[in-house]
């Protein structure tokens, strides 16, 4: 209650006493720079894109509180939704066309203006902007056409849709926005949404440990995004993107203070709080209590991705320390590997989904940390078609088989009727996945990896072997998951989730139990994400010279300018070499081959390992199992949290507790309420409800003032 | 200028005086109160008048013996209004205070706003007064014995506290004000100001120029082509210009005496000011009239509360 | 210019148009015509709302814009009010439903409508004060209709308890604050307000130092006008009478005769505003009273809110307490001097403009009040025959009714201040406003008084969704006037609308709060003439230089 | 119309400050509600002599105009206090304020 009551104040201050030095005014001496040219009006309609959602949201909103709506009876909602953000997809996509290589900017309406503090409801549109769009709206279409099947029975159907209206509306202003501020607000909107899915089954208890587990943490890494935000404002006086960059434009890490330095390190914590890398990722796994459309939208292939997206969009501020993107970078590959070591051993789908998200995610920060945002955005791009098709498809196995995940428990779909959409589409997913050669993982995964062993410094060529042992890792999991429930032999159990829409009478035996095929509706998503994992690659590869049209597009966007700089002055730009000496010596042509090598390998180990040869892969674990039981139990991370700070905390908690919590903190808190309360005790005999009392009180009042003027023009003041 | 000290301890003995007069069961000093306080006031007003300065003003400058006598009776009707136990005195003594200041109106040369007061006030509003204190009373003496005051009317409520936040008040209102009078006659402004009135753009003054012009040319003063560029009303005089010359613009022209009869009086005046300078404010007050008018109907009509369906008694939805 | 004058008060006129009719459509026998005086005053505000949007600007007014905001504002304000206010007037329209005889002495409806048009007039008409006189009467027509509308809202005890405090005390303010209006005059001898800053101008020039007649004027007007915005020393009638009102009344005390008094503060502030020593904003002893009382004024507010079990009596303590914000705003000034020059002063990062912060809050705080407000009134509780009062009731209503349980947090929320609530703009506004006045001990304390007031609004967002329903929470029944749970859903919705179109709202009330206050000065740097001084009164034009 | 002097201007407000504070006493020691609002209209009354006194010494005519204005005021506001009285009284059958004391804190 005090901190909360507290935050208010805090947020209110913190806005206030930001010193009267920092003003804008100062970065209009900074040289010519790459966005100091005036930007161009962009389209009025771009504020349907974020509009359309949150009227389906209000929509749905209105239904969820409809006391008269039956979810039993009517998909309306649901409907509505997907309607709302097809609509915003289709004006994306008209956006997108008048974006091109332009960078563009649309002013909704005037926000916040207090002195040179200036924040509109403003979009800044850049190609950046327009692949961020299309993957948002695009997916989030997909995954409420999927959603509107898979949630249908469920009590909370409408709630679901207006939450997720809800979180495309952040998310998109998010993405949108062309100021610090409206992207905080998107962010933390985000943050909200996500928080609100996560707990969507708030029945269960574990939902709602899970979704406060998110909150706390994501919290840290907010608290940390504000701070830079803020540090960001007092020290180039605005929050604007394209005053910001121009301001930044001509700064280098010499030029900068050593506060300044610090505000791309406050970033990143924002940054590694919402996509999950070491060491804040300990909330992505446990996210998948909520509903898996939930866990595919927000949790694989939009949200957690948006740490990604505000590095490559603050690139500028990135590179005024040194050390800020070596350290993503780090941070990015040990996240990558960490966590596929924990996917190999675990057995339930959605978590293996989980730890592989946290892992590729980890290649994403990897890649802009090795100056290559071209390859981290590209490889957000392709991760999130494949990655929300494994999680939807593994949905429609948890929605046919009662909520059952476990890879021990369910063998061989693929000849069980209706299933064949889905063991085909998880198929290409999987290759996606593993990297294939030729599918979109595959080209993006590439991209990282080969500027890794080109960009000098930092042992990053130590992180692109990392790299490549990850790749064989993703790739063993990925088909150890595959290989389990898809073939082999036919065998399922049921899970013990009872799913509405069947009728009572069997479900929790297996005997009785018939697995629930998808529907239409779940098909068809499942089979356009397939397309995209399989070929969404080729927009990197066709259509411009380097990285095809997709570097093309990161190219004209405006923060990759500076990473591109940045990289070619250390000479790290491998395609200049690679003209020069041939295929070996262009590490994006061997790389392809060397990974496409590295994949197969992990596919024929797990290949050997789980579908030829089940029982030695039991024995392997047998043989190894302080290994095995180690990545099981994910490294004990959670345990060591619980031991190296919940506990400690726990027990100085208690300590506290026993001195400070009865004595100072009660006293504090019981002060901080007591002294308002004294003194409104103090007043309130005044207060005696007497016409006279009041009227003495006015009187006593007047002569104070008299009184305190005639002594103000005694001691000479007026 | 003033003896502060003498106005405070004034204020202090005048409390005394006053806080003996309020009505308590069994008091036996009001007399001696009244007495203190017609005594503190006298002091103040020595005080105020200069005289224990012992300088001499010149005579024109202190108020004369009716403003000394109507002083003391405004203010003691005052004092025994808030100290008579009887609403009936009270008001009547109000009245008592209304003429006394009528009186000083008249001092100031308000003779309009003094009569006007005498009727409104003392007639009118304090008859309403009357009506309604009798229609209490009747009403509250039945079961009494007549002639006795209702047990409120006995004791006054916190008199101390009461008693010395108003001369503490008093005492800082005097002390500020006196300086700031004091300040008063070192700034030529304000009586420029005041003369800034008196000019053409006025309507007001437009009616008196023609009616001096008038004046003027019935005397033969004006001559052809002169007119009157502005009247100084106290010192009886006006200044006059020609529009055909050309010295009008630098302001040339001739200061001639106003007939003996030429009378500028003061309702002339209030009404021209009132009409010309707030006619608007005049249509305000009309509209507050109604509303008090509107409000005393509304107010004072008696309402039973009547049965609701559910048979509790209504009190109102609201 | 007088009849410049009377095109400016073209809505005062279509209202005041409007409520003959709707008393003479009150007392008709037929209940459609009665029913329809609702909709001719709904109508009477449109036309106003839309006549003050263009009316012309007036030359000649201390404050020309002023109305501009003001004016629109209020019929705004005035247009949510009256879907409040649905059914205030209503208990004789239910009797005569049961069957009573009609008389026209019981009807109300027709009367309580004109109370309320009346008491509009007055706030607007206090907008385009020229003179003392105006002034005067425009705030007298502010309240005296408000203490009918106390006494007649509602027929409990308590009713009357509210009319007879509210009024009384009323009255003693009135008397001092024209006792301030006798001492202006005295000072300077003129009622106009132009003349009396020419002349406190002209003294000050003089001497260094503002007159102290001028000033002790200023001050006693303004404490005698707190009263109607229920700041200390004035404060102490609010909570009983916001709780013995009926509630949309009390919303209406909350916003009307506020923003009149704050508005009357303003024009009289301008009379010696920049005359500080060293060019300060206020001469130092205003400036100090100003602080104590805003300081008193919101840590009064929000201590006795605390200790409050009535929905009513927490928002009356608020409504004090907010008043002490706003006066943070007036204390901040109209922005001229706040940085030396006023150029420097654009330049800052912080608004400086403490009047339009001013003018800008009391239309959020109006919009956020009387949301919180009407909830209650939405609520009846039969047994007791009341609306919603204490905390208690409120407690667990979010299962019943979830809308009113969401309007509740959202209107509450904004009275707190939460970010990005209007209410949070709203302070933003007024506490930069003061930072850039130098005022930071005092916008530290009000920080510090609104975590304070988390405590209990808080308490007020959460209860109706965290809290056990109690007994009395399962009787209540929703009022069958439809018009107060959609004016509480308005509001609701205004606040969210206001938060996002919050900047334009802001630079209005910049631009209406812009004056020449700082260019009187020069104006009158010569001792004038008497003609040139009359010139001076014609010349009180706009000039270029204003700074917004 | 005669101006009058510093010192007659300074015994005017004398007596005028001397009404305007026996005013507020009375309103805060009587408890009949009559009689309260009488003391009210003291101090209009200590107001109105404090304008005309000041009209006088600025010899000018506005300070009576205010006056007339006041009067309007003063007037209105007796009528609405009387009823509002007399409504009281019906309710309570008694004029001492202090019985509508139902609501404090």
């Amino acid at each position: 209650m005090t901190l909360e009551s507290m935050q208010p104040m805090l947020s209110e201050l913190s806005v206030l006493l930001v010193p009267a030095t920092a003003h804008g005014g100062g970065a209009a001496s900074h040289g010519a720079a790459a966005v100091s040219e005036a930007i161009a009006a962009g389209p009025w309609f771009a504020m349907f894109i974020p509009l359309f959602p949150l009227l389906a949201a209000v929509v749905c909103g209105l239904f969820a509180f409809t006391r008269r709506y039956d979810p039993k009876r009517s998909k309306i909602p649901g409907w509505c939704c997907v309607l709302g953000l097809l609509l915003s997809f289709v004006t994306s996509v008209a956006v997108i066309s008048r974006i091109g290589h332009d960078t563009l900017q649309v002013t909704i309406f005037e926000w916040i203006a207090s002195g040179s503090l200036q924040a509109d409801f403003a979009f800044y549109l850049d190609p950046l902007t327009s692949i961020m769009l299309l993957v948002v709206t695009g997916i989030s279409t997909l995954v409420a056409l999927y959603a509107s099947e898979y949630m249908s029975g469920d009590r909370g159907y409408a709630r679901f849709f207006a939450f997720i209206g809800m979180f495309v509306f952040a998310m998109t202003c998010l993405i949108l926005a062309d100021n610090l501020v409206l992207l905080y607000l998107g962010w933390e909107g985000v943050g909200l949404c996500s928080y609100l899915l996560i707990g969507f089954y708030y029945e269960k208890p574990s939902a709602v440990a899970a979704a406060k587990k998110a909150f706390i943490v994501n919290r840290i890494g907010d608290l940390g995004f504000a701070l830079g935000i803020m540090l960001t404002y007092m020290e180039f006086g605005t929050v604007e993107f394209a005053p910001l960059f121009q301001a930044l434009s001509g700064h280098s890490p010499e030029s900068v203070s050593g506060s300044v330095q610090i505000i791309p390190f406050l970033l990143m914590l924002g940054a590694f709080g919402k996509s999950a890398q070491l060491p804040l990722y300990v909330w992505l796994p446990d996210a998948m209590e909520g509903p898996t459309p939930v866990s595919a939208l927000i949790h694989a292939a939009t949200m957690v991705t948006a740490g990604v997206y505000m590095i490559a969009r603050l690139a500028p501020l990135f590179v005024l320390s040194p050390y800020a993107l070596p350290t993503v970078a780090w941070i990015g590959g040990l996240t990558a590997l960490f966590a596929a070591t924990i996917g190999m051993a675990q057995y339930d789908m959605k978590r293996i989904f989980a730890y592989s998200t946290v892992s590729q995610l980890g290649y994403m920060f990897m890649g802009i940390g090795v100056l290559s945002a071209t390859g981290a955005v590209f490889h957000l791009f392709t991760h999130a078609f494949f990655k929300a098709l494994l999680f939807l498809g593994s949905g429609a196995v948890m929605h046919g088989f009662a909520g059952q995940l476990d890879i021990r428990r369910i063998s061989g779909l693929r000849k069980v009727k209706g299933w064949g959409v889905v063991t085909w589409t998880m198929l290409v997913g999987c290759l996606a996945l593993a990297g294939f050669p030729f599918l979109s993982g595959f080209f993006s995964k590439d991209t990282i990896l080969a500027q890794a062993f080109v960009t000098p410094g930092y042992g990053f060529t130590i992180l692109g072997f990392m790299g490549l042992f990850t790749a064989l890792l993703t790739a063993y999991y990925t088909f150890r998951l595959f290989f389990r429930v898809f073939l082999g032999p036919q065998r399922y159990e049921p899970g013990d989730e009872h799913h509405a829409d069947d009728d009572g009478g069997h479900g929790h035996e297996a005997e009785h139990f018939h697995p629930h095929a998808p529907g239409w509706a779940i098909n068809l998503v499942l089979t356009i994400l397939a397309l995209g994992a399989a070929f969404s690659g080729y927009v990197g590869v066709f259509g411009g010279e380097e990285h095809g049209w997709f570097g093309g597009m990161m190219h004209a966007s405006t923060g990759n300018a500076v990473t591109e700089s940045l990289a070619a002055s250390h000479g790290a730009d491998g395609h200049a070499a690679g003209e020069a000496a041939g295929f070996w010596a262009d590490p994006h042509k061997w790389m392809m081959a060397v990974s496409a090598v590295i994949g197969l390998v992990g596919i024929l180990i797990a290949w050997y390992f789980h579908l030829l040869n089940r029982q030695a892969a039991d024995r392997l674990k047998e043989r190894v199992r302080p290994i095995a039981v180690l990545l099981e139990n994910k490294w004990y991370v959670d345990e060591g949290y619980d031991i190296l700070i919940r506990k400690p905390l726990r027990m100085a908690g208690y300590v506290f507790y026993l001195i400070g919590d009865t004595i100072i903190i009660n006293g504090l808190v019981a002060l901080g309420g007591a002294i308002p309360r004294l003194i409104g005790s103090t007043i309130k005999p005044m207060q005696r409800g007497i016409l006279h009392g009041y009227g003495l009180g006015m009187a006593a009042g007047l002569c104070a003032v008299l009184a305190i003027m005639w002594w103000l023009i005694q001691v000479g003041v007026t | 200028m003033l003896n502060a000290g003498i106005i405070y301890a004034a204020c202090v003995a005048g409390a005394v005086g006053v806080l003996l007069m309020l009505p308590r069961r069994g008091s036996q000093l009001a007399l001696l109160g009244g007495l203190i306080g017609a005594a503190s006031l006298g002091a103040a007003l020595l005080a105020v008048l200069n005289v224990t300065q012992g300088a001499d003003p010149p005579v024109g400058e202190r108020p004369g013996v009716f403003f000394i006598v109507l002083a003391f009776v405004a203010a003691a009707g005052a004092a025994r209004m808030i100290t008579h136990p009887r609403p009936v005195y009270a008001a009547l003594y109000f009245i008592l205070v209304i003429l006394a200041s009528a009186g000083l109106l008249v001092l100031l040369a308000a003779e309009f706003m003094a009569f006007a007061l005498v009727i409104v006030y003392a007639g009118a509003i304090l008859v309403t007064y009357l009506f309604v204190i009798m229609f209490a009373q009747q009403a509250a003496e039945e079961g009494q014995e007549a002639n006795e005051s209702a047990p409120y009317d006995l004791s006054a409520r916190e008199p101390v506290a009461a008693v010395a936040a108003g001369f503490i008040m008093l005492a800082a209102l005097l002390g500020l004000m006196y300086r700031g009078t004091g300040q008063l006659d070192s700034s030529s402004v304000m009586n420029a100001q005041a003369a800034a009135r008196m000019v053409e753009s006025d309507p007001a003054f437009a009616l008196l120029v023609q009616k001096a012009e008038r004046a003027l040319a019935d005397q033969g003063t004006l001559e052809p082509g002169e007119t009157v560029a502005w009247i100084e009303s106290n010192d009886r005089e006006a200044w006059l210009t020609r529009e055909d010359s050309a010295s009008a613009e630098s302001g040339a022209g001739r200061l001639v005496t106003l007939p003996g009869d030429f009378q500028i009086d003061n309702v002339e005046r209030l009404g021209l000011s009132l009409m010309s300078e707030f006619p608007a404010s005049l249509e305000v007050a009309g509209v507050i009239l109604l509303m008090a008018m509107l409000g005393a109907v509304v107010l004072s009509r008696k309402i039973q509360p009547l049965m609701t369906p559910a048979g509790g008694t209504d009190t109102g939805s609201a | 210019m007088m009849t410049d004058r009377i095109a400016s008060l073209w809505p005062e006129i279509v209202l005041f148009i409007t409520l003959s009719i709707v008393i003479l459509l009150g007392l008709s026998p037929q209940a459609q015509w009665r029913r329809l005086t609702h909709w001719i005053t709904g109508l009477g505000l449109a036309i106003a709302l839309l006549l003050s949007l263009y009316a012309p600007e007036v030359t000649g007014l201390p404050v020309p814009a002023l109305a501009q905001f003001i004016k629109p504002a209020a019929c705004i304000m005035g247009l949510l009010l009256l879907l409040g206010m649905s059914a205030v007037d209503d208990r004789l329209e239910t009797r005569l439903a049961q069957g009573l005889k009609f008389d026209p002495l019981l009807t109300t409806r027709g009367e309580f409508l004109a109370f309320f048009l009346l008491s509009l007039i007055g706030l607007m008409l206090c907008t385009s004060a020229t003179d003392l006189i105006w002034l005067f009467l425009a705030l007298e027509l502010t309240s005296l209709p408000t203490y009918v509308m106390v006494a007649s809202s509602r027929m409990k005890n308590v009713g009357h308890e509210a009319a007879v405090k509210y009024f009384f005390l009323g009255a003693l303010s009135a008397a001092i604050f024209l006792y301030g209006f006798a001492l202006l005059y005295g000072a300077t001898g003129s009622l106009h307000l132009d003349e009396i800053r020419a002349a406190l101008v002209a003294q000050y020039e003089e001497t260094g130092s503002v007159s102290v007649l001028g000033l002790m004027g200023v001050i006693l007007s303004v404490v005698g006008i707190s009263f109607k915005i229920a700041a200390v020393p004035m404060h102490f009638y609010t909570a009983d009478v916001y709780e013995g009102a009926a509630t949309p009344v009390s919303a209406f005390l909350a916003f009307v005769p506020k923003t009149a008094g704050f508005v009357s503060i303003m024009l009289l502030g301008g009379m010696i505003v920049g005359l500080g020593e060293d060019g300060q904003t206020w001469p130092e002893a205003f400036r100090v009273l100003l602080w104590v009382i805003a300081v008193v004024t919101m840590t009064v507010g929000n201590t006795m809110a605390l200790l409050q079990s009535s929905v009513k009596r927490i928002l009356a303590y608020s409504s004090i307490a907010h008043s002490g914000y706003v006066l943070i705003g007036i204390i901040a000034g109209p922005g001229l001097w706040a940085a030396g020059t006023g150029a420097a002063a654009d330049s800052s990062i912080l608004t400086s403009n403490g009047f339009g912060a001013v003018v800008f809050y009391l239309l959020a705080y109006g919009v956020m009040n009387l949301g919180a407000f009407l909830v209650l009134a939405c609520l009846h509780d039969p047994e007791r025959h009341q609306d919603l009062e204490s905390l208690d009731d409120l407690s667990g209503i979010s299962r019943r009714h979830p809308w009113l349980a969401g309007a509740m947090a959202v209107c509450s929320l904004s009275l707190l201040g939460l970010p990005p609530l209007i209410g949070f703009f709203g302070k933003l506004y007024l506490f930069s406003a003061g930072v850039s006045a130098g005022e930071i001990p005092l916008v530290v304390i009000a920080g510090l008084n609104s975590a304070i007031s988390a405590w209990y609004y808080l308490k007020l967002a959460g209860l109706p969704w965290l809290g056990q329903p109690s007994a009395v929470t399962d009787r209540l029944v929703p009022t069958p006037y439809l018009g107060r749970p959609a004016a509480a859903f308005l509001s609701a919705v205004g606040v969210l609308v206001l938060m996002v179109a919050g900047a334009p709202i802001m630079r209005a009330g910049s631009e209406a709060t812009a004056c020449d206050w700082g260019g009187a000065a020069s104006v009158a740097a010569t001792t004038p003439s008497p003609i040139e001084a009359a010139d001076q009164r014609q010349s009180m034009l706009p000039p270029d230089d204003i700074d917004p | 119309m005669q101006p009058i002097s510093i010192i007659s201007l300074n015994a005017y407000l004398l007596v005028s400050a001397v009404l305007f504070a026996l005013g507020l006493i009375g309103f805060l020691t009587r408890r009949n509600l009559i009689i309260m609002f009488l003391c009210t209209e003291l101090m209009f009354q200590a107001a109105a002599i404090a304008m005309i006194a000041f009209g006088a010494y600025h010899m000018d005519i506005q300070g009576q105009v205010f006056l007339i204005f006041v009067l309007t005021v003063a007037a209105a506001e007796a009528a609405l206090a009387l009823a509002l009285v007399v409504a009281l009284y019906r309710r309570r059958n008694s004029l001492d304020a202090e019985v509508w004391s139902e609501m404090s804190g």
